[in-house]
């Protein structure tokens, strides 16, 4: 059912390119009210670094609360880019072309927020920037290489330079485009950035070449990252909720669901907001939410088995825990809230047709799976830590203060932020992507039905 | 655009040269064919197992780690052919066109299900009870009745044989009915019967695709959640102290890696002694070579993230794991499998001429199929030779438990009748399904793009 | 794998908690707070779970009203050999040092929080809030040891300065340092002497002797594997001795 | 005699081809022709001369450099500051592991890109070669680098296959 109209390579460039070359009109003013929120952001986290972390609503034993939630929400949606671009290349499936570049993009961006949280949340974060890298020479102080918290910048700061360059890789194609198209100041900063960009058949080659050898590196780089960012909670043996061998694909899977969601969600506003009604079609919807079923399925099975042998041995401190976690306020409602939202409202509805291809309706679905990812993720980190060992007491629980509400929403408005400007001055789309696209599906003929197909090359006999 | 693409020329066997040499090969095999000479000799090995496994019953239930070896074998042989047809299914479901020659090459291994049935039912006596003398130890089962995990063990394994049995027959209605056109005797009988009246019609064809595809996913869910109770009965739950939430998808993931393996072993013998070569082509290989590079890396990916939690935790649970499995009485048997199904895969499949070859798939394939039998004598004889199955954590780390004569014995007679149970199903069903290789060459077509040489792949869904 | 350097250390301090003896009265509480600088616990911070207690004396009631008995446990930081707080520090600022003791770096510390979510017993405390002393109480504060600011994780050091001084003294005059000699502020504060702190290593110091005593018992050990340094000795119950009560 | 690269421009690909057919007709050999588009054709489709790269070597020498990196950095670290932390040894090997793999990974991909960029030849902002705005929205420019005194036999060739457009630097 592909459903697309035969467009030439004029009227892809003119299309594609609108976002690029002129400035839509709606453009300015959603990046300055996003600016704005962002610039709250920014004061508020100088308030707190001025006052302290008292500020926040932090406390003892619930050391880690809603800043490290969303570092993990945000590591989390970065895994849609690779899972998109890496492994929907391999595959060769055709519904990948108008999303590879935006989900490296949200990548990029969220890796990008995902980094400042740790920085954030830290007592003296002026200190923490160069402590963890590797350079003190002169006070012989090093890193403690066997900590959670040195992996997860290697970890994450491997997957972003990755993404950059291979976001950067599949763009000099549509550098020269625009530079092409472009004339004055701008030309000379695309003609700068295309390094001089002729499209011959070598550097065609080496494109798919780099497509497929890149996406094959990125592909261990992207299961590492949440895996490590998953152990800095299993490696705890204190922790009883954390202290589960399962933690690693547990989060990875997890981090698939709520990123592919994510790019749905993209999708759909790219869709909106552009007006690319021939490049992002109900049928790409329709193969996502396939995908997502079956991710969703396989997160949620994780997530029982990790329950069910968390309560298998049985011990006192395990059945409190988790007795606290799921039945008793106001976790049982948060509990509740994201049993729903991440899997009963979407995954059921997804296997509707209908559903599959309205638009609107996977739009809903998408966001409702990313609220209940942030809610499985804060259910995971805060009663774990406030409910620990026979010696850890606490009266009233840990709820998160204003000036932590403010940097969530920071995180949010400056991912979007970014995004937007992006689209500014390069195009979302791949544009030979789309035209490679054209140039390699055609129709056979098999007996009446007229049957849409793909072109795959062969090497030479 | 369309215009580009011109006729090839198509050396490819027509519909006549393929339908008479898969069915009527069957029916021609000349008596000196090997395929006779292997049954008497397969059954001969079989005959070796029958006595081992009388000699194991001989010896009685009463001391437990008796049974490690044959517990392992039952595991193994329940891996490798339990995950066999998932090959087919898994690409089958992403609509991959490349799976179509090995599909029925994959679900024959369902017939060796049989033997894996038969080989369970004396390991259910084996099993302790849930509740012994008022005692009730550790399970998954928690409060359930006494004898829980005998019920749903043998439900889980009769279940998924029967599901795999049934897939493989409904897969082979149209291949069975042109059998029952051109064969003679008994086989025309059997055959006859068993395709139930299949014509052909538009009707049948959809309802047979869709009975496949359904089938196909229940039986992935149905082999998730029986690698989870086999796992936890007969392994987890009798070493005091392993409490491992990853061990289950452990043994899943391992057995889809073996089961690859065997499925690439037997299109690689059917290619050769069925004389097969122009069906089963290097495509098929190499596609399945990259999966298996793929499985062979989540090896290491799903016990690393096991080992580290418990190298970092050191808690009484951990430091139980260590000793028995990894570190203890097995050593040598974890470091053959670390070699066998990670190090060795890893370090050739990584080239692309061994990847894109069929020798090379094949002799990694065997490799892995030894490294998962020495990975399950490596769990199942640490775990039925474990004592103090009620104590807290493992006070006393059992010492190697040698395999006696009558393990050996049913080792090898297993694997011989697993061997059997194959190479019989082939002799009623033809080895390479006749209608995918029809449905494919229909769909598919070698054409010229410009001067270049490609291949058009019609996508009707 | 390199194991660590295993020749016996030097020292290996530890400390013995008579359980029996302890009547509850906080006076290390008090003791500890003002020997190591700890910043003031107004109610507010108490409710916001930010007070700081290097050493704490946890309190359990047993029995049914009306005779119900009170148990006193004073939990300190354990110097666990097999600390689950030690390796999570990005920074070195907390590790095991050949003294057998927990050693909390403050210039190093960047304020993570991660060594406190490994801790079982939570003994670790962090500065959220810049501590602030009235003018007059300035001159109280200890010389010897560092006033922390915020963004900085602290906890029982076992009066390390204390440590240092008697060991300094005992290598100028030349000698050993006798057992006994050290002692930290709760030691030294302890009305009934239940706290005990000495060197393991040393069979005939006071601390060894009741580490091998049979009431010894370490805390969370048989679970969490921490091999703590603090051995607690249990409480000694007289059961039913001709009156009804007891 | 100095070497002019003659372009010239073709509305369709077809064009193209018959013009690629044209010039190894007249005795051009293959590396001296050069086939641009705006989209990725299949390999061979203008029948032009189908470069053999040696892009795998990158990634290879870029994992060994990372993997001899990150061995410096942990077992380097951990020795030089040998402090025991939680009961572990010095030299923590799982702990190694990781960051030696991330390491591997990312030199790995640094280099592959490195070696991406230096394989298309592409950092040549200064080169005189013949470009045309429109090879970019669909058509296909063939370009021929031959000596002076062809120059006029080859053009003939380009326009005899219907070219739009010859340009020559």
């Amino acid at each position: 059912m592909q459903q697309h109209r035969e467009l030439t390579e004029r009227q892809i460039n003119t299309q594609l390119l609108n976002g690029a070359l002129a400035t839509p009109a709606w453009w300015k003013w959603a990046v300055i009210g996003l600016g704005l929120i962002v610039l709250a952001g920014f004061s508020t986290f100088g308030y707190m670094v001025n006052r302290g972390l008292g500020v926040t609503g932090l406390g003892r034993p619930v050391f880690w609360g809603v800043f490290i939630t969303t570092f993990v929400f945000w590591v989390g949606i970065s895994h849609a880019g690779i899972m998109i671009s890496a492994i929907l290349r391999l595959t060769q499936a055709e519904w990948r072309r108008p999303v590879t570049r935006a989900a490296e993009l949200l990548t990029v961006f969220s890796l990008i927020t995902a980094l400042t949280f740790p920085v954030i949340h830290a007592g003296r974060p002026w200190r923490i920037i160069y402590w963890i890298l590797p350079y003190d020479f002169s006070r012989g102080v090093w890193p403690n290489v066997r900590s959670p918290l040195i992996w997860d910048p290697a970890a994450i700061g491997t997957y972003l330079t990755g993404s950059t360059l291979f976001l950067y890789v599949a763009l000099l194609p549509d550098l020269g485009n625009l530079r092409d198209r472009t004339t004055g100041f701008k030309h000379g900063l695309y003609t700068l950035l295309a390094l001089g960009w002729r499209g011959n058949s070598r550097q065609w080659r080496l494109q798919t070449t780099a497509g497929i050898l890149l996406s094959a590196l990125m592909l261990p780089i992207f299961v590492s990252v949440h895996s490590i960012v998953s152990w800095d909670f299993a490696v705890t043996p204190a922790v009883e909720g954390w202290h589960s061998t399962i933690f690693a694909p547990y989060f990875v899977i997890g981090a698939v669901h709520s990123g592919v969601s994510a790019v749905v969600t993209m999708m759909a506003l790219m869709r909106w907001l552009w007006k690319w009604d021939n490049f992002i079609r109900p049928e790409h919807f329709d193969a996502l939410a396939r995908l997502l079923i079956v991710v969703g399925t396989a997160w949620f099975a994780f997530t029982l088995v990790e329950i069910l042998y968390s309560l298998y041995s049985l011990e006192g401190q395990e059945l409190a825990f988790r007795d606290m976690q799921i039945f008793q306020w106001p976790w049982a409602l948060l509990f509740v809230i994201f049993l729903i939202t991440a899997f009963f409202i979407p995954v059921p509805a997804w296997l509707f047709k209908r559903v599959r291809n309205s638009i609107p309706l996977m739009f809903w679905t998408s966001i409702s799976v990313n609220i209940g990812m942030w809610l499985e993720r804060f259910l995971i980190i805060v009663p774990a830590l406030s409910r620990k060992q026979p010696f850890v007491y606490v009266w009233g629980s840990y709820h998160p203060s204003l000036v932590e509400l403010t940097l969530i929403l920071w995180s949010l408005a400056f991912v979007g932020m970014n995004m937007l400007l992006f689209a500014r001055f390069f195009p979302l789309i791949p544009l030979f992507e789309q035209k490679e696209s054209q140039a390699f599906s055609s129709r056979v003929q098999i007996g009446r039905a007229s049957v849409p197909a793909v072109l795959r090359e062969r090497e030479q006999e | 655009m369309a215009s580009h693409i011109s006729t090839a020329p198509d050396h490819r066997p027509t519909f006549q040269e393929s339908a008479s040499q898969l069915i009527a090969r069957g029916r021609t095999s000349a008596p000196a064919s090997p395929a006779r000479l292997w049954i008497v000799v397969l059954s001969a090995v079989t005959l070796v197992g029958v006595v081992g496994v009388a000699g194991r019953l001989a010896g009685g239930f009463a001391d437990r780690s008796a049974w490690g070896y044959y517990a392992a074998v039952v595991s193994f042989l329940l891996s490798t052919a339990g995950a066999a047809p998932m090959v087919s299914i898994a690409p089958t479901l992403a609509r991959a066109s490349w799976v179509r020659p090995v599909t029925r090459v994959s679900q024959l291994f369902a017939a060796v299900g049989v033997v894996t049935a038969l080989l369970y039912i004396p390991l259910v006596f084996a099993l302790p009870p849930l509740v012994e003398d008022g005692v009730r130890r550790r399970s998954i089962w928690f409060g359930a009745p006494s004898l829980t995990p005998h019920l749903w063990g043998t439900i889980s394994v009769l279940g998924l044989v029967f599901i795999g049995l049934a897939l493989l027959w409904s897969s082979s209605i149209p291949d069975l009915k042109a059998v029952a056109e051109t064969a003679t005797g008994l086989r025309r009988r059997i055959a006859g019967r068993l395709s139930m009246g299949f014509i052909g019609t538009d009707t049948q064809w959809k309802a047979l695709r869709m009975r496949i595809g359904v089938l196909g996913a229940f039986y992935f869910l149905f082999l998730v959640f029986t690698h989870i109770v086999f796992s936890a009965d007969f392994a987890v739950a009798l070493v005091a102290g392993w409490k491992d939430a990853i061990f289950p998808m452990y043994h899943a993931m391992t057995s889809l890696q073996s089961g690859l393996a065997s499925t690439i072993v037997a299109a690689y013998f059917i290619r050769r002694f069925g004389r097969l070569e122009r069906y089963i082509e290097l495509d098929q290989f190499w596609a399945m070579s990259k999966l298996l590079f793929a499985t062979s890396l989540l090896w290491f990916y799903f016990f690393f993230s096991a080992f580290i939690v418990f190298w970092y935790g050191r808690t009484g649970s951990d430091q139980a794991v260590i000793d028995i499995l990894i570190g203890g009485p097995y050593r040598w048997a974890f470091i053959a499998t670390f070699l066998l199904s990670f190090v060795i895969p890893l370090f050739s499949l990584m080239w692309n001429p061994v990847r894109h070859s069929i020798k090379g798939p094949t002799i990694i394939g065997s490799l892995i199929l030894t490294g998962m039998l020495i990975d399950r004598i490596r769990i199942y004889a640490a775990a039925w030779s474990a004592e103090g199955i009620n104590d807290r954590y493992l006070r006393f780390v059992p010492a190697t438990h040698w395999p006696d004569p009558w393990d050996v014995f049913v080792i090898v007679g297993a694997i011989g009748a697993a061997a059997l149970a194959f190479l019989l199903a082939t002799r009623l069903v033809p080895a390479v399904s006749l209608w995918e290789i029809q449905y494919m060459r229909l769909l598919t077509r070698p054409v010229r793009f410009l001067k270049g040489h490609a291949f058009i792949i019609a996508k009707p869904d | 794998m390199v194991m660590p350097s295993q020749e016996v250390a030097a020292h290996s301090w530890g400390m013995g908690v008579d359980i029996d003896r302890c009547t509850g009265c906080q006076a290390c509480v008090v003791a500890c707070q003002a020997e190591n600088n700890l910043p003031i616990n107004e109610e507010e911070h108490f409710l916001q779970g930010r007070s700081f207690e290097w050493i704490r004396v946890e309190r359990y009631w047993e029995g049914e009203y009306p005779n119900i008995k009170a148990r006193y446990i004073p939990i300190l930081c354990q110097h666990c050999e097999n600390a689950p707080c030690e390796p999570v520090c990005p920074v070195y600022a907390t590790y095991h040092n050949d003294q057998g003791m927990n050693v909390q770096v403050y210039n190093r510390c960047v304020g993570t929080r991660y060594c406190a979510n490994g801790c079982p017993y939570q003994v670790r405390f962090f500065n959220y809030w810049e501590p602030v002393w009235p003018e007059t109480l300035r001159n109280q504060l200890n010389p010897d040891v560092t006033v922390r600011s915020r963004g900085v994780m602290e906890k029982c050091s076992f009066c390390i300065q204390r440590i240092r001084r008697v060991r300094l003294q005992a290598k100028s005059d030349g000698r050993a340092v006798r057992d006994g000699e050290i002692q930290p502020a709760c030691v030294q504060a302890c009305p009934t002497s239940a706290l005990v702190f000495g060197d393991l290593n040393d069979p005939t110091s006071r601390v060894s002797k009741l580490k091998n005593n049979r009431r010894s018992y370490l805390l969370l050990n048989d679970t969490l594997r921490t091999e703590p340094n603090v051995y607690y000795l249990a409480r000694v119950e007289t059961v039913g001795t001709g009156a009804a009560h007891g | 005699m100095a070497r002019k690269s003659i372009l010239g421009l073709y509305e369709t690909p077809d064009a193209g081809a018959n013009a690629l057919d044209g010039l190894h007709a007249a005795g051009v050999e293959a590396h001296e022709t050069e086939v641009m588009t705006g989209t990725p054709y299949p390999e061979g489709a203008f029948g032009e001369h189908v470069p053999q790269h040696r892009l795998f070597r990158f990634p290879a020498f870029g994992a060994l450099f990372g993997f001899t990196l990150a061995l410096l950095y942990t077992a380097g670290t951990q020795l030089a500051w040998p402090l025991v932390t939680g009961g572990k040894p010095i030299l923590a090997v799982p702990a190694m592991l990781i960051i030696l793999y991330e390491f591997t990974m990312l030199n790995a991909v640094i280099f592959t890109v490195v070696g991406i960029i230096f394989e298309s030849r592409l950092p040549n902002l200064f080169t005189k070669a013949p470009y045309d705005r429109r090879i970019s929205e669909g058509m296909v420019g063939v370009v021929v680098s031959c000596e002076e005194n062809r120059a006029a036999e080859v053009e003939a060739v380009l326009r005899r296959a219907g070219a739009l457009e010859i340009k020559s630097a």
